[in-house]
């Protein structure tokens, strides 16, 4: 799995994410390198985080509330959001 | 231009008023959105949204639809929490010399405001609660832009 | 349905209000047409008709547009006579259930009623007057229907 | 020029059409059995008529407020249009 220096990170969730996971937000310290590493180190921790995360490409990633993709580097990033695909309109 | 992510309840006609007035301005297009019951047994949409991410998202997409169509105004308003039915859920006009440019951007600003504007839809009924999943078609469209 | 043709000047955010209520509807369009002065010399707009044949040329089309996109709701609003810059012309809305039928519908409309109603435009202005000439680029627009 | 009985038709004219012959309609015995001899009839009379009509291909007809074509019959109609294509919406 990609490391990096360990950081504090908000990661943040909505919709059925949300619900599975329980939490609307959470601070994890975490060396994950990249969103996808990011999961792999929540699903590992406990059922529920394996439930939401179970298939990345029914999600989607934003890194300080830009859009963004699973391989993205995490570095510098304050804020990550696990959702499902949008619904606005 | 106006950007509106709000819980109130609007009126768009209300809304239209006053929209796109000036000598520059020949043709105004408004879509508006509205919680519908298919199946009769639907008694709310709950909508959640990505507080600040959300206006941002919106405010670069009508910035980009006012340029690329030559608005001379756009409106967006986006309305989140708990909708009941018949309630409008959100409003686009746009404003331009000519009806093709006016068209295009609504419809422009539509479909990406459906697959990338951090919006999720419950539908709440009599039978519970369940998530409305995002369309295949509704990704398929922002190929035409 | 309503269809009307009329020469006095018509509030298009009051003709939206109470327009595609009921429980089927999920997405209006409205289309509203603008006197516009492009040349800074124009005083007004003159709009002659063909009484009679212009009210049953837009209800034909109206009809053909809501059996085509199953609307729900259908509006069209024209006027005729002498017009200030900055009035409302014209106006469509379509009711649907969903925003691509509302969308093709009023678009379907313009397109029709701009080749096909009887109306014709002409530019008043102080250099004097003259008649709008029809673009190839309108009747070309009727081919993707 | 095709001919059939003569009837009597009202013949209307709008926009320039109407500004160059003067008249916005007229009743016209007439026995062409075409929009397209109706105009060759009457701009035979005078100059206007002429001028109004000198190019077909500009025009639009209907017969009895139906947008038809020069060569349809006229058997039957009791008001012929002539016309610019149209500019509403």
């Amino acid at each position: 799995m990609a490391m990096t220096d360990p950081a504090r990170i908000e990661v943040v969730y909505f919709a059925w994410v949300r619900e599975r996971i329980g939490l609307p937000r959470e601070s994890v310290t975490t060396a994950a390198a990249t969103p996808r590493a990011l999961i792999a180190e929540l699903s590992a921790r406990e059922p529920r985080y394996g439930a939401a995360f179970a298939d990345p490409s029914a999600l989607r990633v934003a890194l300080d509330r830009k859009l963004s993709d699973f391989d993205a580097p995490l570095a510098g990033v304050r804020e990550v959001a696990f959702f499902p695909p949008m619904t606005g309109g | 231009m106006r950007v509106s992510v709000q819980p109130d309840r609007f009126d768009p006609a209300a809304e239209m008023a006053g929209f796109g007035t000036g000598p520059t301005t020949g043709a105004v297009v408004t879509f508006t959105g509205i919680v519908r019951d298919d199946t009769g047994r639907m008694q709310a949409l709950e909508i959640e949204h990505y507080p600040g991410m959300t206006e941002a998202v919106i405010a670069d997409y009508a910035r980009a639809a006012a340029e690329r169509f030559g608005l001379s105004d756009v409106l967006v308003i986006h309305r989140h929490g708990r909708l009941a039915i018949g309630e409008p859920i959100m409003m686009v006009a746009t404003a331009a010399r000519h009806r093709q440019a006016a068209f295009e951007a609504a419809e422009y600003l539509m479909d990406w405001l459906k697959s990338r504007a951090p919006f999720w839809k419950k539908e709440v009924g009599a039978d519970g609660e369940s998530w409305v999943a995002a369309k295949d078609s509704d990704e398929d469209a922002l190929g035409r832009w």
